[in-house]
Parts: structure tokens; sequence; C-alpha cells
């Protein structure tokens, strides 16, 4: 178990730039997830540290190592692909104890390393089956265990659990978190997915085109993004712009206020989750809209709300009582200026 | 169908099995002190077996063979392996062709006793003759005429029966750019080493088109094609019609109709890169030998010897020589040397002509 | 091979301490394929070269003929239209072959993967490459005995249908055609069977289970799956059909002049190699040419598919 | 549907077979013309005995296919996982490059390696024929494996390295068992390939070394008698059987249900 440092590491397919100048810091034992959509350049990071890209500039090290011309073989990493990539002509056991074969570990020692790996993903009676037997979520684990069978320095997962259903993806995770913390592999996550990458990380890198727009711990993210990518990739959010004033933006003539410190310059846009705002509640901030559209689902509703000057708002309530605002009521979105989150453009 | 199991079939079969099963063994050769190398067509007279062993233990040369499938590919063979051959049977149509590109060497037909025999037509054929010297020795001759089937059709006399409506899809012609020419300028009355009218002798062949079924190029296709009854009328090699009719007894009748046959005869010569000349020579000499031609024309079946006396050797009824009687050298023309335009224009008014049977 | 597998050591891996580094890729690229295209060098790309060449000749230089740069050759087209009829017989062939050898081999693929499994399969399967063991003349040669007036096929119909006509399909165009699926039919099956052999029947038996019926099961599941292979049956019956010329020899007669028989006829007999030449080049472009026209098919994963 | 498919295969399995037996009939027929109506004889087989050329020849086919199988194997499989596996430039121009040797009419490439071979001095013989027949059995060869490595995802060979096999082993250790159907078709493709081909070898042959196909081909001219017949029945006769010894005595059964 290593510490994983990504330095200067830029990567370019042709005249497409793929990573651009990425550092990161995957801290020992830790579980981080790369976030962004498809083509930010997650997989391929992740694929760099694994070994199978090399970079055109910069440095990967796993633990002291400097790894970034290393062939995959000999970097010790476990790795969990998107299709589990298990081996359809072994059985499980054989697939669990490749890992364990290709580092002299052999006979007895391997089969109880192997079975030991089995009972941890709770698959202890399969150990004879082949692959394609396997319902997806055995197969799903069988890979996990043959990914850390051998204790590898780093753990990579890429987007593991995109072909499981809904059920089975839930189920997983909570395995999947369990078993991490466990294990205390250093571990990197891939994934698309925001409430998969709130639900087990420790720590969340966001990309996008190339670069990592944000990297902090989860609700560290969540409640200061930086950036309205960041701030609408994770979670939703209601996106304000206007002329800057000291202390605040200026919406339609009135002012919404922001409680962290910025200089008064031009325009600014911020940001507030749906959330953290209120119909007709207290707050310092306040906008006058007209409710368009409910979204009721039990727990919670959702409303869609028209501002000023037609600016779409999305609001999230509890629904602690059941006085429902009713469709084309005009009322006044609130929300205190804690909640409101300048955003660098 | 008759099934007929004898010991001798068994024993037939049990030996061939043993002997595919020794393949993994190689297999033992008896090397003589001197070996020559002869390129020829295959099964073509100078590849008999017990030939070869009267032949080697006279004379104590032994022989071994490289064949060729096309005139073209035994200039090539010829061009490409200097050194390798000895003996080369060459159609005298091609050797003027060889000895421009010095790839013959002259003979001196002195030095081979048989050749006293060689009936002169031959011998002194211009086609061979250049610059009063004898560029091959002049060994088997045949010509191609009309085959028939036999009873059913009269002794055609002429080439006109290819058109004759009387016989659709019933007709056979060799696949032979020169052969099907001089059959059309036969039939226009036209020098068929030079025919100046081409358009006339492609539409002589062009009206041959609903008789024609087949067009063959082996000897083997025009027999299993006879046999099969595919055809009843055919254009055909002399000696291929006495082996046909005397081995395989097909019912065929054979003539030369009255424009006359396509006469040819082949040479052997020895290439101007062996080293060999004098053992070649033996071999040449042994080759138009009239014993070792009686027994290759009754045992085998062969074209007609270039040698007369040879042929005077067979008995006067032998189908062989009543089928090569000398009578025919008088209107006979033989296949001459070609100018490569010349036979470029032939060739391609014949693969004009096959792609218009084919439509 | 080698290359990339000096790259780095077992015991390094085990260790994960003392670090090697990796060959840069394209070392193992090019050793991989180095050793198939030198060979193809030598063998074919090389002599083919010196055919080039020829057929911008006037005549092929030997001997004492003086050859000329010339374009002729290949202008026979233009100068003997009645080519353009063979050459159109050729790509008939060869297109009429390969679709039949297309459905045939995909069905009978689909069947031997349907009808048998394990050691009966795998006897089955050798059962189709075993004819392909006999020497193609002999085969060809065989066919005449089969397709022929009284033939074997006459003699079978006749065992149920006494004085049946005869069927006679020999020395005609369909003659040849089944001479040639003859010849090629296992390759497309074995190329389609090894493309089959992913698919899962339980994707099948899913599928059916949804409600697919057999026509959507086809089109969805075995069509994209199978299209490799047929693709590549497609290349390696329709390339060489276009050139066949002992099918149409053979079992042709009267109609079988295709432009492998004009190229056999132009080296044979014309001796005219630089025309033989020409067209045969002429008819590799043709070649290429089809596989322009289909690239969009096969840039699924074909022969011809492209970077990226 | 099983059924139907069973009387499919039958069908085509009697379409692949009606020459082969119409073969294997005439070699047992007494006339050499396979002449009608048909008449027992083994008389082809007794020739046979004594025919040390078309014996010789023979077994000259079988090391020949042997080893161009073997050879055209392995270079086309290499070919083929960097051609499927690997992006580099020019990558589309080198399986264009594939076509000429099954495109090329054999005439032409047979005339072009003799004179070739002969200005180089390669030469003709043994290993002329060997040079020749693996050159035109790889693009079968490429292609074949080809198909098949479209079939064993990439990610499987990755994850044998991940688990920390060098791409050496994770080839021997996962793809090439996955593969194994394929290069086994490609190696039986290579094999009749070479087994088939008249026109080079012809080309190629020496006066001493020939063989089935050349013999074939030259005996066409004058008539081949059912000798020819009986050896190819013979061939054919001792492939079954060792195919049915193979796949009885081997595991091969599984082989093909791998997967």
């Amino acid at each position: 178990m290593s510490a994983v440092d990504v330095a200067a590491v830029v990567k370019n397919y042709g005249a497409q730039k793929v990573l651009d100048d990425i550092a990161i810091h995957f801290q020992e034992g830790a579980f981080t997830s790369l976030l962004g959509p498809s083509g930010s350049g997650k997989t391929t990071l992740l694929r760099i540290v694994a070994g199978f890209v090399t970079p055109d500039q910069g440095v990967v090290r796993i633990g002291a190592d400097d790894v970034t011309r290393v062939p995959v073989h000999a970097r010790n990493i476990g790795m969990v692909f998107q299709s589990y990539a298990l081996f359809p002509h072994m059985t499980v056991m054989e697939n669990i104890a490749f890992g364990l074969h290709r580092r002299g570990v052999r006979g007895a020692e391997a089969t109880r390393r192997a079975r030991q790996a089995l009972d941890l993903v709770q698959l202890s009676h399969l150990g004879e089956r082949r692959p394609k037997q396997l319902s997806g979520g055995q197969q799903q684990r069988v890979a996990l265990a043959r990914a850390i069978v051998f204790s590898p320095s780093v753990l990579l997962l890429d987007e593991p659990l995109s072909a499981l259903d809904r059920r089975l993806r839930q189920d997983m995770q909570v395995e999947l978190r369990r078993i991490q913390q466990e294990s205390g592999l250093t571990t990197i996550f891939v994934t698309h997915d925001q409430e998969e990458a709130l639900t087990l990380s420790d720590h969340i890198a966001i990309l996008d085109g190339g670069r990592i727009v944000q990297e902090g711990a989860p609700a560290q993210i969540y409640e200061h993004p930086r950036t309205r990518f960041a701030a609408s990739f994770l979670g939703d959010a209601n996106f304000l712009s206007g002329p800057t004033m000291p202390g605040g933006i200026e919406i339609d003539g009135r002012p919404i206020k922001v409680a962290m410190p910025f200089e008064t310059r031009g325009r600014a846009t911020v940001a507030v989750r749906p959330e953290k705002m209120s119909i007709d509640g207290p707050g310092e901030n306040r906008i006058p809209a007209v409710i368009r559209q409910i979204v009721y689902a039990g727990a919670t509703t959702t409303y869609l709300l028209d501002g000023p000057e037609g600016l779409p708002f999305r609001v999230f309530t509890q629904n602690h009582e059941a006085n429902l605002h009713p469709v084309g009521s005009a009322v006044w979105l609130t929300w205190s200026p804690a909640h409101t989150i300048l955003l660098a453009e | 169908m008759t099934v007929r199991l004898s010991r001798r079939h068994v024993a037939g079969l049990l030996s061939a099995s043993t002997a595919l099963g020794m393949i993994g063994l190689p297999l033992r050769r008896a090397w003589a002190a001197e070996t020559i190398t002869v390129l020829n067509w295959q099964g073509y007279g100078t590849d008999e077996k017990w030939a070869l062993q009267a032949f080697t233990k006279a004379t104590g040369i032994a022989v071994q063979h490289d064949y060729y499938s096309s005139e073209p590919e035994m200039i090539t063979k010829l061009r490409t392996n200097p050194g390798a051959y000895d003996v080369a049977v060459v159609n005298s149509a091609r050797t003027q062709q060889l000895q421009a590109e010095d790839l013959l060497m002259p003979l001196d037909l002195s030095r081979i006793p048989n050749a006293v025999g060689l009936t002169p037509a031959l011998r002194d054929n211009p086609n061979i003759h250049i610059d009063g010297k004898a560029y091959g020795c002049a060994w088997v001759w045949g010509y191609n005429a009309i085959a028939y089937r036999q009873p059913g059709i009269q002794t055609p006399d002429s080439y006109k029966i290819f058109q004759d409506p009387a016989y659709e899809g019933r007709l056979a012609l060799l696949d032979d750019a020169t052969n099907s020419v001089a059959i059309g300028a036969l039939l226009t009355a036209q020098d068929m080493n030079d025919p100046k009218d081409l358009t006339a002798v492609s539409e002589q062949l062009k009206a041959m088109k609903k008789n024609l079924k087949l067009l063959w190029s082996s000897e083997d296709q025009w027999n299993k094609g006879f046999e099969a009854k595919a055809f009843d009328l055919a254009v055909y090699w002399s000696g291929a019609s006495v082996r046909s009719r005397r081995t395989y007894k097909l019912p065929l009748g054979f003539t030369a109709p009255k424009e006359g046959a396509i006469g040819w005869f082949d040479t052997l010569g020895v290439p101007s890169s062996s080293t060999k000349a004098e053992a070649a020579l033996a071999f040449v000499n042994y080759m138009i030998d009239p014993a070792f031609y009686v027994e290759w024309a009754t045992k085998v079946g062969a074209p007609a010897s270039a040698n007369g006396s040879a042929m005077e050797k067979l008995p006067a009824d032998d189908l062989n020589r009543t089928t090569h009687d000398p009578a025919l050298f008088k209107s006979m023309q033989f296949m001459g040397p070609l100018p490569d335009e010349r036979r470029q224009a032939f060739a391609d008014l014949w693969e004009e002509t096959k792609a218009f049977y084919a439509r | 091979m080698q290359g990339e597998l000096a790259g780095g050591g077992l015991r390094q891996a085990r260790s994960g301490r003392s670090l090697k580094r990796a060959m840069p890729v394209w070392v193992g690229t090019l050793a991989l394929l180095l050793p198939t295209y030198l060979w193809l060098t030598l063998a074919i790309f090389l002599p083919l070269l010196g055919m080039l060449v020829f057929s911008f000749l006037t005549k092929a230089p030997f001997g004492n003929a003086k050859p000329a740069f010339t374009f002729d050759q290949y202008l026979a087209f233009v100068r003997q239209p009645y080519l353009i009829d063979v050459a159109w017989t050729s790509l008939r062939l060869a297109l009429v072959t390969t679709g039949l050898c297309m459905i045939l081999g995909l069905a009978a693929a689909m069947a031997l993967k349907q009808a048998a499994s394990g050691r009966a399969r795998t006897i089955l399967f050798m059962l189709i490459i075993l004819p392909f063991w006999t020497n193609g003349l002999i085969r060809i040669f065989s066919w005449t005995m089969v397709l022929r007036e009284g033939g074997f096929i006459d003699m079978v119909i006749r065992a149920f249908w006494p004085g049946a006509p005869s069927i006679g399909l020999l020395y005609s165009e369909p003659a040849i055609i089944i001479g040639l699926v003859h010849g090629y039919l296992p390759y497309m099956i074995l190329t389609c069977f090894i493309s089959l052999l992913a698919i899962d029947d339980d994707l099948i038996d899913a599928a059916r289970s949804l409600g697919a019926r057999n026509y959507v099961i086809f089109g969805k599941i075995i069509l994209p799956l199978a299209l490799p292979g047929l693709i590549s049956g497609a290349v390696l019956t329709f390339v060489p059909v276009i050139g066949c010329f002992m099918e149409p020899r053979i079992l042709g007669g009267r109609v079988g002049v295709t432009m492998g028989t004009v190229i056999e006829d132009q080296f044979t007999s014309a001796f005219n190699w630089p025309r033989g030449a020409a067209f045969s080049f002429s008819m590799l472009a043709l070649v290429l040419v089809v596989f322009a026209l289909f690239s969009s098919v096969l840039r699924q994963g074909g022969i011809a598919r492209e970077d990226g | 549907m099983t059924h139907v498919a069973r009387a499919f295969l039958l069908g085509v399995l009697l379409f692949l077979y009606a020459p082969i037996i119409v073969m294997v009939a005439m070699a047992f027929n007494a006339s050499p013309l396979y002449a009608m109506p048909f008449e027992f004889s083994t008389r082809w087989f007794g020739a046979l005995a004594g025919d040390a050329v078309l014996i010789d020849s023979t077994r000259n086919s079988l090391v020949i296919a042997v080893l161009t199988a073997v050879i055209a194997t392995i270079l086309g499989t290499a070919a083929s996982l960097a051609l499927e596996r690997k992006r580099f430039m020019g990558r589309a121009i080198l399986r264009i490059l594939l076509l000429p040797p099954i495109a090329i009419p054999w005439i032409i490439s047979g005339t072009a390696m003799l004179l070739f071979f002969f200005w180089t001095g390669i030469g003709r013989g043994f290993h002329a024929m060997l040079i020749g027949h693996v050159a035109l059995a790889i693009p079968y060869v490429v292609l074949v494996v080809g198909t098949g490595l479209k079939n064993v995802r990439v990610d499987l060979e990755e994850a044998a390295q991940s688990l920390g096999s060098t791409p050496l082993h994770a080839f021997f250790a996962v793809t090439l068992p996955l593969l194994a159907p394929s290069i086994a078709a490609a190696a039986l493709f290579a094999f009749a390939v070479s087994l088939d081909q008249f026109v080079i070898s012809y080309f190629l042959a020496t006066p001493g070394y020939s063989t089935l196909p050349v013999q074939i081909y030259t005996a066409i001219r004058k008539g081949f008698t059912p000798e020819i017949n009986a050896i190819s029945a013979l061939l054919l006769g001792f492939s079954m059987l060792a195919i049915l010894a193979f796949v009885c005595l081997s595991k091969a059964g599984g082989t093909l249900e791998r997967r």
C-alpha cells in the first residue's frame, strides 16, 4: 500500500489534448474518485497510473518509485475493469490465483490466500465455477477479489459498477467501501456517477476537458464548488449572474449578498444549491418567482420556478408538512448569503 | 455395375497403402556416372521408364526430367536455368526464336548415326535451319485434323462441317490461337502461317459458335469428354487420336480434310548452356532409333517418327503408320515461326473469338 | 514478439522494487510485423514489382528483345472492348459466388453451432475442412463427373424418377459457380463459425425469453457478431475468384472465358507477359475499387479498416 | 430448430462431398477415362505402389504443407496481433498489402517469383517453394486469426498485465488459449492452401523435386490416370483416421467450446 503521485502529466492523441498538466496526490489508504463526463480524461489518467498509457510529459510515482516508464506488470497494481475482464477459460479460483502465481506464490499458500480473498467477497462456494456461469454482481466480486488478493500497492477501479443494475449497484457500493476499508488499500476509482463518487470517496477530483477542475473531500466540494462545471456536475445548482456590487451581485435590481469576500469588478456568477433555498422562508437573499411545475416525490418535493427575466430555478423541500404551493402562484425564493457560492468564471 | 474382387485387387490395395506408409523414408535413387536433364512435356516419349533403363544400361548415362506445360514456359525455363538442361524438346516453330536468343547450340547431325534415316522434309526443314546450321534434330511429327464419332458421322471432307447446323452443340475446338487461326485460314484458302485477311479468319471461326460445346486443352480432357459423349466432332492431334483409338478404344474416326491438315514437328535441341553435349547427342540418337520408336509406338502410342525408316518398321496396317501417311507431306503445311507481332495478332483474334463464344 | 517482452522481467514484477523501463510500444509492433512483411516482400512484393515494370514495356526484356516504355498494355480495354465483357463475367462470377458462399456459409456455421456440441461439433468441423485437403484440380475434374449429362446427379435423380430428363449442367455458368462455391465455401463456414463462437447461447435464450422473434435475434445478435467472419470470408472468396481460371476452363466449356483465363493465355500462349501483367494489375485495381465501394461496411471490422 | 439445422448441415456436407465421393469411386473404377458403367478394380492402387515419383512427390507435398502451415501460422498470427491490437500509421496500407498475394493470379505470381528468384540467386526447389507457399498462406492466416482476435477482448490481456504478466506471458496465458480455435483453423487453411497450390509449385519445382499437385497438373496434358484418384483417396482416408484418432484421444473436443 502506497501513496500515488501524478505530477505535470500531459497526454496528447494527435492534435487532441487528452490530459493537460495534471498534478494530483492520491493519499495512502484513501479512496479517491476521479469524476467527470466521458471524454474528460479520467480513464486516461487511470490508465496512466496503471501503465497502459505512457504520458507525453510528467511523472507518475507509486510510493517512492518513479514508475512513469515501468511496464504495467512491474507496477504491482490491482485493477478492476469495467467489463470485469475475467478469464473465461479459467475457473474462479484460477482467476483469483493468477496474480499470486505471477508473484511466485503457488501451491497451498496460493490456494489459502485465494480462498481468503473469495471469503472476503463472500463467494466461497463458487470457486470452481467458470465466469460465464456467474451473475454480473458475482463476476464483479470475483474481479475485485482477483485484483486485491496479492496486496497491490494501489487498487484501480475503472467504472466497475456501471454494468450493474441499480439495486445491485447500491449493494456493491456498500460492499466495495467495506472491503476497501478492511484492506486499507489506496484506491483510485473512475466514475461518471456523482452519487457513487459522493457515497464512496474520501477524496474526489473532478475532471473536465483534460484538467482537474477541483479536488477535495466530497462535502467540501459539494458545499464549495469553484466552477459552474463543478457545481453542476456534482449535485444540482441554481445559477445567477449579474454585475457586482459591494458585498454581492445585483439581479433584477436586487442585491444578492455573498458571505465570502471578493473583488467588486464587472460581472460575476453565483450558485445556490436547490435544497438551500426555501419558498417564502427566512433568508437575507430574496428573489420573486412563479411556480411552473411541481414534482412530488413523497419524502421531498421539487419545485421548478421562473425567476426574473425567465431565469429558471429549482428548489428541493422536505415534506415536513403538506402545504404545497399551487402551480402559478407568485412566491419569494429566499436563502442565506452563506449558501451563496461565488464561482470562478 | 460389376464388382469383382480378386486377390490381385487386394494385393494392389495393400501394396499401395504400404508404399504410402513408407512415405517418411527417403527413396533410394541410383546415380549413374553422368546424368542429363531433359526438358519436355510430361509423358511424351523421353520419360518412358523402360526406355530410360535401356538407355542407361547401354550408355551409362542417367536421365532425369523437368516438364513444361506451355511453350512460353519452356522458353522461360531455358532462360532462367542456364546449364540445367541438356536436351529440350522444341516445337520447330519455336526454334528460330530460341536460336535468336542463343539458347540452342547448332548440331552436327553427322554425329548422330540414326539421323541418316530422317525424312528429308523434316530434317532439312527451314524451320530449324539457320545460316546452314541445324538447331535441332527432327524427332516426331504429327498434324491436327478432324476427329469424329463413329458410327454416326460420315468421314468429313472439310472443316466446313464445324459450321454445319446438324452438329449444334457437338463440337470441341482446341484452345490454341495458332491452331484456330490456321483452321480459319485454311477455310479461306490463305497461308496458315501468314494469313493476310484476319477478319475473314475470325468470321469463319465465329460461325462455329452454335456448334461449339467446349474448348479443350489437354488430351485427358478430350478423352474424358469424348467418353462422356460431351461432343461428337472435334479438332484433334493425330498422335493422340491413335492413342484414343488403340489404348482407350474410343469410337472415333480421324481424317485430314481437303483444305489440309495442320502439320507440326518437334525437335530435340541441345541448349547452348549444356555442358554435357556428348551425352545429350547420345540421347538424341537413341530417341530417333527405330528400335526405340517401334517399342514406343506399339507399347504406348506415339506421334509419327521423323525417322522414315522407323516408321517403315511398323506393320503396314498399324494405325499409327496409316494415320501418318507420308503422302500427307505433299499437301500439308507445317506451322512455322511467327514474328511476335503476328503471334500477338493471332492471340488477340482468338481471345476476342472466345469472348464472342462465351457471350 | 520477443522485443516487447524483453522489457520487463518477471523477477522485477515479483519484487516490485528494482523497476525496469518498458520498451517503446513501436518496438513490439515492429517485431510482430517485420517477419511477415519481410517474407511477403521477398516472395511477393519485389517479384510483383518486376512484373509491374514489365507491364509498362512493349515486350518482356529477354534475349534480343528491345523493349520500350509504353502505356499501351493498359489501353487494351479500350482497344479490345470485348475485354470489358470478360471483366464483367469475372466480376459477376465473383459476386455471385461470394454471395452464395455468404448465405450458405453463415447458415452452415449457425447450423453447426446449433446442431452439435463438444466432440461431435469438432468432428463435423473437421469433416467440413477435409474435402479441402484434396487437390483442387481433382475436385474440379470430379465435378465434371457429377454435373455432366448422365453424371452423378442424373444418376441419383433417375434412381428416383426413371426416365427423368438430364440436368446436364456441365459447360455452363452455373457449373462454374457450383465449382467455385464448392471450392470456397469451407473458408466462409470457418470464418463465420469462428465469429459465432463468441455468441453465448444464453444470449440468444435471453433474447428469446424477452420475446424476440427469430429474425430479430438474427438481425440484432447473430449478424453483427458474425460480420467480421462474413467479411473475412468474403475477402477470401471474392479476391481469388475474380482471378480464377481452372474452374471456368474445365467446367465452363464454351462460356468459360474470364479475366483469369485471358491472363493465363497471355502468359502461356501469347507469351505477352507485359499485357498479362497489365491485366492482372488492372484486376487488382478492380478488386481495390470494389473494396473501396464496400469500405463503409468493411470499416466495421474487415481488412480495409481505417485507423482511428 | 435443431432438426432443421441438422438437415441443413447434412445437405452442406453432401454438397461438399459430392465430388469427393466421385473421386474415391473413380479410384476403384477400372476405366482410366472415368467411364461408366462402374467396374470395380484396385489396379490403380497397384499401379500407385510402383510409382515412386508419385509417392515421392506426395511426401514432398505433405512436408511442404506442414512446414507452410507452421511458419505461416506463426508469422501470420504475430502480424495479426499487431494489425488488430496496435495503432500505428500505415496500418490500413499494411492490411491492403495482404490482398495482392491472393488477388494476383497464381500464374503471374509464379512467373514473377521464378524470375525474381532467378535474378537474386534464390533459385528453385524446396526452399523456393516453401518461400512461395508461406507467402500465399500468410494472408489467410492473418484474416482468420484477425477474425478470432476480434472476439478476444483486449481488456483480458490488460487484466493479465495488471496482475503481473509480461505482454508475452499475457499472450500465452490468456490470448492464446482463447484464440486456439482460430489459430487451428488458420493452420488448417494454410495447410490446405499449400496442398492445393500447383501453379507456383510448378514454376518453382526442379527436375528432381516436385509435389503432388505439380504431378497432377503436368499429368493433365497426357491424361491423368486414376492413380491420382487412388493416392488422393488414400490421403483422404488417412486424414480421416488421423482426425478421428485425434478427436478421440485428445481433449480437443473441448477446444471449440471454451470461450
